[in-house]
């Protein structure tokens, strides 16, 4: 029998549907992978299981959980399961605890309020389970507030929360999305071990097919509230007999068709000769500490660590790291938005570090940048354009406005977006298309080198193998360098000829690609490589335990 | 409406705990504008000392009357030598301060020698001019020497300012009076109230009240509803004329207009172009429009004039025919004098209400005829420095409240600018004459003199608008000096 | 924790410093003679000029400007022109009137707002809210002097419950001498409740917003509890600031509610000397309101980090 | 405090739609429509000339002549809420005016510069706040005189640091974003990043502050004219005629209640429309990610 089972469950909030008969079980002890692109209603569908739903929300069908209709449920019958019958855990680990109560507090409260225990009963299960989840009292005592812990263990603490009555049901709802790979490893491991421990079921909700096939037994592929597919997850995705599931798993691993690689440095005699592109000699930077009184400070942070380095023209580099590794500094540095405490970084041979605005504009000319967030990186009260022509800024002879808009027209028709798109607002667009305006805003001066900060980790998986092809080709086309910031060992692996590792502020590795990721040397390039989940071995792993 | 009042007040009848039910009253809450500087009468001019201390705390050997008439006080009787140059005085005996020291002769010269002293900070030092010793010939009797005959001294004695004072309170008198009147300084609470008790100590007949407390309401506007809420029984100045109207209308309180000394006049500079010309000074004198004037800014309430002098003094000559309401009368002048496309001017006014609202009327009304007014509200300091002193003004108004004032026109650097020697001589011949008719012939002629030369716009007498308890008796209805004297005030059943 | 009492305690001292210079500077410019003011017109120009130098009027300014601030803090403000008794007996008199009227209005605020905000925060969106809000919204706009001016017109004059005005001093019975604060701070207070509970419901709306209300709420914690527990103290941020603005507000603010009521308190000290030029005094009671509000300002900084403890262990 | 606020990402038309579906937004705009509406036919036209005196007419009460009663000169108090509106709205505009004119740059600069520029804006923010703001401006119109001008001054400087403050942590919330980077690498400077995309993004936050203290500067004028310090007469203004009713509340209450209801209802109106603008730019009615 089901613990959870959840039948023709349709849902709207106002006048908008978000979930039409969506059909899911969980059993006791079972992983049930609940999987789909943003906007399927994944996350929906878990909170109204735990009917935390806005009260605009109309919800029809039936969800029974243990022999109890939810939907039908009284607000006092919810209160006595939600925490106690099922636990649930956040995407966001940094704001999911209150910052004003100590995670004690925050882990005892449930078990105060559900067993009627006493105080120092309650904080004593609390201690045990801060304990089991990785944060024992020696060094995590219960008066800590969540602002003195990192991403990690916070999240740790949200899992003792929702784990700590031992409930039938756990709910995590991207629980490893905001955390770096290690991490994610890290996290996973536990919620395993914790359902495998109570014979919890565990609905996991991911965006991340490889995530979802190394815990879930069996997985329900969700998309625009409807569910595509359901069942086993080997079977499902070493099948993929829905064209969707087809869909969602080539585009997981995708590699974009690179006609020429770009191998040169030391094993190319040819380009060796050529003068590299960038170089960074010996780049430290120091962040002051904080104040500890009005006349002294901590010791200074330091982020980035004597680090050195050169791209050669048309190179296409990854710089992979943890979060928190300096990764994202050392790129400000080079766009010269921040300058080094020690070192100097040159461009086509030119010295740019220390220099001002104006020295600097012949080099931003060829030297642009591609954030992360398709979101946030337009200004929304600007034309299309205006925020595409803005890196004409730095030309020496100011365009006309005909030859600006022809330049603009043509950058955006690189990027595969047609000249009309000219007059509309960002807002008007997707995300994906978003992240192409910023490729075209990055191209349209033909710079020589793009630094790209995470360029495809907020997109959803179809969306990130279109925008890594674009990529790839502008690389084949215009034979511009790039500087990829990231995480993720699949984009390194799709895109780029080297791989540099950096680790506390320090680049440990370095080497092409393939080499580096297959047989990594260093241990933080082993612990990555270890970490990253990788949808073609977790297939075959299911596969293989299945026999 | 009317239900619920009538539930809310039996609700408040309920909650309120009966204290009013008590019979004979003998408390009393005054109503006050103006807090005193300090209480020491002998040593300041502000009308507010008398107002709470004027007959109450402090007594001279005379005083003055509801009407304005000398009556004995600490002095029983006196009598005056046949050349009018020396007066004696029989003390009262048994009279105590209320410290407990005994009054006695002694006292009396040393608050007239204090008074009239080269160090003396007396306000009115003027008043003592004319005394040329004073003895102690007894412990019960004074006599006082002039060096001239002085028909007004009785009068001038008989003033807050000369009253007696024990030597060794006078020094703190500014903070804790002593003196010998029916009540007792009790406290004063600065900025709220001050408060008086009944002496047991007094000599003369015992007053009626126990207790006097006097409570400074600076605005108008709260005036009304202290006293419509109780909190206040009496309002002997009452500062808001606008509202009597409605408190007339109210069976639980009286309402007494009375007359006061003071001539409300528009001051003009008569040195400052163009008021420096008679057509431009008759053109305004005939646009003011007398009656709505009052009506405006005194509730109706006010006797107009048309010269310096008070309706009720005798030698009043009625000139408020000389200058009608005519609007084109006043542009025809103003055409004469060369300024028929008008000109701009500016009004200077101190805070009183007559002041403000009277100033608004009047600009409006000088606008018909073309002199653009800018209104400049100031506060007294500032009119007494800016106006007053330095005359840096185009037109003010202000309410002259000294009696028997006329002569000030012919004062010299008189904040007027105004400079007639035709004038002056009949002020200059009054002061030499004592023949009464005389007198009032002098008297008619300066009035003529002024209206004819508009010197200021003169408006309307001052009206005293007293308001106080129906159940209240024994309040002056006159104002012949700034006081409220309480001897005879008391509640009735 | 130290280094934040410490920047806090600074940055109170450097503007209590700067306030300090403003009112010497503001009142060295002030056309008018204060040595005239004191003697009157009659005075001549040598006893004028003797009084100036008695008053140290003739210094250097920056030697004035240490004089005068070095009385400050000995609590030596001069003597009044007008009552020529020293300011701080003036001070003293009416700060046991004003004090306690901006407290209770301040008190009777907090009781109306808060409870007001989590009701309207509960009901988020629903008719409860719509309408407190509405009302909140009126209470905001009525100009607080007006509000004064209705409340003695309906409850001193109509139903003669309370007195109209005037304080009889708190020698006549504390109930009696509250009594005549109770219109007064009906209607300092009811303005501020509006504002307040605006604030407060707005604060708690963003906080119910958060992520860790969902926690809270997956704990199974009824969303009752939740208000309290959770979302209170974390909006508290947002209504200690409303809350010391007010308090400051209340403590200076009082000065028309004073007129309205004639309360000797110091509000219409300040008043009455504003409008007699007696300028000692202005500036004493300026200097004291503005100390005051820096130090409200300081509590309220520091009140913060007893409310959030990520201000408590920066380090 | 840190200042959270999304940016509205709708075109023109979008948020014109929402406005105008905004219960909130649309009563204030309605109301504060209006009575600028009167403001501006107050100068062609009263239903009473509010310069002349009638005292023959005066406190007479509400009829059909006089829908809202004379004042103690016989003046229509219809006419002159119409004209008074006038001053009232001029002085609260202006004040707003200084405040943002000097404000917004200054909290713009010092969001820009950061250190020591910061901080001194900051510490002179904080030495404003330091004097209670009735209070200066009762302080600062009776050292300089009563009248309009003064009252402006008064309010003006007030409004200096709130628009600072807000303009300030408002261009904080900017700078860090992507958009604002892209600017940088493209080369533009900070003053230029200001103009283009700074201020831009901030003028709906502006807007909110800006009906805020308009509606405040109403009631400040009120309350410095209810002393007699704000507008002087023969202009009448909300506040001036309050001060003239205080008197004559039992006589002619209208005198009170009807500027005292225009001031009310203004303020009223514009707090609705301040409400209705943080309403349509409220980040929970717009995308979800």
């Amino acid at each position: 029998m089901s613990l959870l089972e959840i039948e023709k469950l349709s849902l709207t909030i106002g006048d908008t549907p978000i979930l039409s008969d969506v059909e899911l079980s969980v059993a006791p002890g079972e992983v049930m992978g609940l999987v789909g692109e943003s906007g399927s209603g994944k996350s929906i569908t878990a909170l109204t299981v735990m009917r935390l739903l806005p009260w605009a929300a109309r919800a029809s069908g039936r969800i029974a959980f243990d022999g109890i209709d939810i939907l039908a449920a009284s607000e006092d019958q919810m209160c006595a399961l939600r925490g106690d019958d099922i636990g649930m855990v956040f995407q966001e680990p940094m704001t999911a605890l209150n910052p004003v109560k100590t995670i004690g507090e925050q882990v005892a409260e449930g078990i105060r309020w559900h067993t009627r225990a006493s105080r120092a009963d309650a904080e004593d299960r609390a201690r045990k389970m801060l304990d089991r989840v990785g944060l024992p009292s020696a060094q995590f005592p219960l008066s800590r507030y969540p602002h003195e812990l990192s991403g990690g263990q916070r999240q740790r603490v949200v899992i003792a929360i929702a784990c700590a009555l031992k409930p039938k049901l756990l709910i995590a709802d991207e629980p490893t999305t905001a955390l770096d790979v290690v991490l994610q490893a890290q996290i996973l491991d536990l919620l395993r071990d914790l359902v495998a421990e109570n014979r919890m079921g565990l609905l996991l909700i991911s965006h991340d097919l490889a995530v979802v096939t190394e815990m879930a037994d069996r997985i329900t592929i969700l998309r625009h509230g409807e569910v595509m597919e359901a069942g086993d997850t080997a079977r499902t995705l070493s099948e993929q007999r829905h064209p969707y599931t087809r869909q969602l798993a080539q585009a997981s691993m995708h590699v974009p068709a690179r006609a020429r690689t770009h191998e040169v440095g030391q094993d190319d005699p040819l380009l060796q000769a050529a003068k590299p592109l960038l170089q960074v000699e010996r780049v430290t930077r120091d962040y002051p500490g904080r104040r500890k009184s009005l006349l002294k400070r901590a010791a200074p942070t330091r982020a980035v660590d004597d680090v050195s380095f050169s791209i050669d023209p048309g190179q296409s580099v990854a710089l992979v790291g943890r979060s928190g590794c300096g990764k994202s500094t050392l790129a400000r540095m080079i766009l010269a938005l921040d300058g080094p405490t020690s070192g100097t970084i040159r461009f086509r041979g030119e010295v740019i570090t220390g220099k001002s605005e104006a020295e600097l504009k012949p080099a931003r000319r060829d030297m642009q940048v591609v954030f992360q967030d398709p979101y946030g990186s337009f200004d929304p009260r600007q034309k299309v354009e205006k925020l595409v022509a803005e890196p004409l800024h730095v030309l020496e002879k100011k365009p006309t406005n005909a030859e600006r808009r022809e330049m603009v027209a043509k950058a955006l028709h690189e990027v595969g977006l047609g000249p009309r798109d000219m007059d509309k607002y960002p807002h008007e667009f997707s995300g994906g298309q978003r992240q192409r305006l910023s490729i075209a805003r990055a191209i349209i001066t033909r710079p020589k080198l793009v630094v790209a900060d995470e360029p495809v980790s907020a997109l959803d998986v179809s969306i990130r193998a279109q925008i890594l092809d674009l990529f790839a080709e502008l690389n084949q086309k215009l034979g511009v360098a790039y500087l990829f910031i990231t995480h993720d060992l699949t984009v390194a692996r799709a895109i780029t000829d080297q791989v540099m590792i950096m680790h506390a502020g320090k680049i440990v590795e370095r080497g092409r690609t393939s080499r580096v990721l297959d047989h990594p040397q260093s241990e933080a390039a082993k612990a990555l490589v270890a970490a990253a989940p990788d949808l073609h071995r977790a297939i075959a792993r299911r596969l293989q335990e299945q026999g | 409406m009317k239900l619920w009042k009538t539930i809310l007040t039996a609700a408040a009848l309920v909650l309120a705990n009966g204290a009013s039910a008590l019979a004979a009253r003998t408390d009393l809450v005054i109503g006050i504008t103006l807090e005193p500087p300090h209480l020491d009468p002998t040593a300041g001019a502000a009308a507010a000392i008398d107002e709470v201390l004027y007959a109450n705390v402090f007594e001279g050997l005379t005083r003055i009357g509801a009407d304005g008439e000398v009556l004995p006080a600490l002095a029983e009787s006196w009598t005056i030598s046949d050349d009018g140059k020396v007066y004696t005085f029989k003390l009262h005996s048994g009279v105590k301060f209320h410290d407990g020291s005994d009054f006695d002769a002694d006292d009396v010269k040393f608050s007239l020698d204090r008074a009239r002293a080269d160090n003396s900070v007396n306000a009115q030092k003027g008043l003592f001019a004319a005394i040329d010793t004073v003895e102690v010939v007894d412990p019960a009797t004074v006599r006082i020497t002039l060096k001239n005959p002085q028909s007004s001294f009785l009068y001038n004695i008989g003033w807050g300012d000369a009253v007696i004072v024990a030597p060794e309170t006078a020094d703190t008198n500014k903070e804790k009076p002593v003196g010998t009147g029916p009540f007792k300084f009790q406290n004063w609470a600065k900025g709220s109230s001050i408060t008086l008790i009944k002496s047991d100590t007094y000599w003369g007949a015992p007053v009626s009240l126990d207790k006097a407390e006097f409570r400074i309401v600076p605005d108008a506007a709260a005036a009304v509803p202290a006293l419509l809420s109780g909190d206040i029984q009496a309002f002997p100045f009452f500062p808001d004329p606008e509202s009597v109207a409605q408190i007339k209308d109210d069976r639980r309180f009286k309402v007494v207009i009375g007359a006061t000394e003071g001539e409300t006049i528009l001051s003009i500079n008569n040195k400052k172009p163009p008021f420096d010309r008679l057509q431009v000074r008759q053109a305004i004198s005939f646009a003011l429009d007398r009656k709505a004037i009052i009506d405006g800014a005194s509730a109706g309430l006010g006797v107009p004039i048309g010269s310096h002098m008070s309706p009720a003094n005798k030698a009043y000559v009625d000139l408020t025919g000389l200058y009608p309401h005519n609007v084109d009368k006043a542009s025809e002048l103003l055409k004469e004098a060369g300024l028929e496309n008008g000109f701009k001017a500016t009004l200077k006014l101190p805070p009183p209400s007559y002041a403000r609202l009277g100033g608004e009327i009047i600009a409006s009304q000088l606008r018909d005829v073309g002199i653009d007014l800018q209104i400049v509200p100031v506060e007294w300091t500032q009119w007494l420095d800016q106006v007053f002193t330095k005359k840096d003004y185009d037109l003010t108004i202000v309410s002259h409240t000294e009696p028997n004032d006329i002569d000030i026109y012919s004062r010299k650097d008189y904040y007027f600018n105004y400079d007639n020697p035709t004038f002056d001589k009949i002020i200059a011949d009054l002061n030499h004459t004592s023949d009464e008719a005389k007198r009032m012939t002098l008297l008619g002629e300066a009035q003529k003199i002024l209206a004819d030369d508009a010197v200021v716009g003169f408006l309307y007498e001052l009206p005293k608008v007293g308001v106080w308890d129906a159940m209240l008796e024994g309040f002056w209805e006159n104002a012949p000096i700034q006081a409220n004297d309480l001897t005879k005030v008391k509640w009735t059943e | 924790m130290t280094a934040y009492l410490l920047k806090r305690l600074a940055i109170a001292l450097i503007t209590l410093v700067l306030a300090s210079m403003v009112v010497f500077a503001v009142l060295e410019i002030i056309p008018g003679d204060p040595a005239r003011l004191m003697l009157g017109m009659n005075a001549s120009a040598d006893q004028v000029e003797l009084l100036r130098n008695q008053m140290g009027l003739n210094a250097p300014l920056a030697l004035r400007y240490l004089h005068w601030a070095g009385g400050l803090l000995s609590l030596d403000f001069g003597r009044s022109y007008t009552y020529s008794v020293p300011v701080i007996d003036l001070v003293r008199e009416r700060i046991v009137v004003s004090l306690p009227l901006a407290l209770i209005a301040l008190a009777l605020s907090t009781i109306i707002a808060i409870p007001v905000g989590l009701f309207s925060a509960g009901r988020h969106g629903r008719a409860g809210d719509t309408i407190a809000m509405g009302a909140a919204q009126l209470g905001v706009a009525v100009p607080n002097f007006w509000f004064a001016l209705m409340l003695i017109y309906l409850f001193a004059v109509w139903l003669r419950l309370v007195p109209a005005g005037g304080f009889p001093g708190w020698s006549a019975g504390v109930w009696v001498a509250l009594k005549s604060l109770v219109l007064p701070a009906i209607a300092l207070a009811l303005p501020q409740a509006a504002i307040l509970a605006r604030v407060t419901r707005s604060a708690l709306i963003e906080v119910l917003n958060e992520d860790y209300i969902r926690t809270a709420r997956a704990k199974g914690l009824p969303f009752r509890a939740v208000l309290w527990r959770h979302a209170l103290r974390n909006a508290m941020i947002p209504v200690l600031t409303i809350l010391g603005l007010q308090f400051a507000f209340l403590l200076a603010g009082t000065i028309i509610i004073e007129n309205v009521f004639y309360l000797p308190g110091l509000g219409r000290l300040v008043f009455q000397a504003i409008t007699q030029r007696d300028l000692i005094v202005v500036e004493s009671v300026v200097m004291l309101l503005v100390a005051a509000v820096i130090a409200v300002n300081l509590l309220v900084d520091l009140s913060y980090a007893v409310v959030d403890p990520r201000l408590r262990s920066r380090q | 405090m840190t200042l959270r606020f999304d940016i509205p990402e709708e075109n023109f038309a979008d948020i014109l739609v929402k406005a105008f579906t905004n219960r909130s937004f649309l009563t204030g705009f309605v109301i504060t429509a209006l009575v600028a509406a009167v403001a501006i036919v107050s100068f062609f036209w009263t239903p009473f000339d509010v310069t002349r005196l009638i005292i023959a007419d005066k406190t007479q009460a509400p009829s059909p002549v006089h829908w809202f009663g004379t004042d103690h000169f016989g003046r229509d108090i219809f006419s002159m809420i119409m004209v008074g509106a006038r001053n009232s709205i001029a002085v609260a505009l202006v004040a707003v005016g200084i405040g943002m004119g000097v404000g917004v740059p200054l909290g713009a600069l010092a969001a820009a510069r950061g250190g020591v520029v910061d901080e001194a804006v900051m510490r002179l923010n904080d030495l404003v706040f330091a004097f209670p703001a009735l209070l200066s401006a009762i302080m600062i119109t009776a050292i300089f005189g009563p009248g309009a001008l003064n009252a402006i001054i008064a309010i003006g400087i007030f409004n200096i640091p709130v628009f600072a403050r807000v303009a300030r942590a408002g261009a904080l919330a900017i700078w860090p974003r992507e958009f604002i980077l892209a600017a940088r690498a493209a080369g533009k400077g900070k003053a230029l990043i200001t103009m283009e995309h700074v201020l831009p993004n901030i003028v709906t936050l502006l807007l909110v502050q800006g009906t805020v203290q308009f509606a405040l500067g109403i009631l400040a004028e009120a309350g410095l004219s209810y002393v007699g310090l704000g507008t002087q007469p023969p202009m009448p203004s909300w506040g001036r005629m309050l001060f003239d009713a205080q008197t004559r509340m039992v006589a002619a209450p209208w005198m009170a209640i009807f500027p005292g209801m225009a001031i009310v209802v203004t303020v009223l109106g514009l707090n609705l429309l301040g409400d209705g603008i943080a309403d349509i730019l409220d980040p929970k009615s717009r995308r979800q990610r």
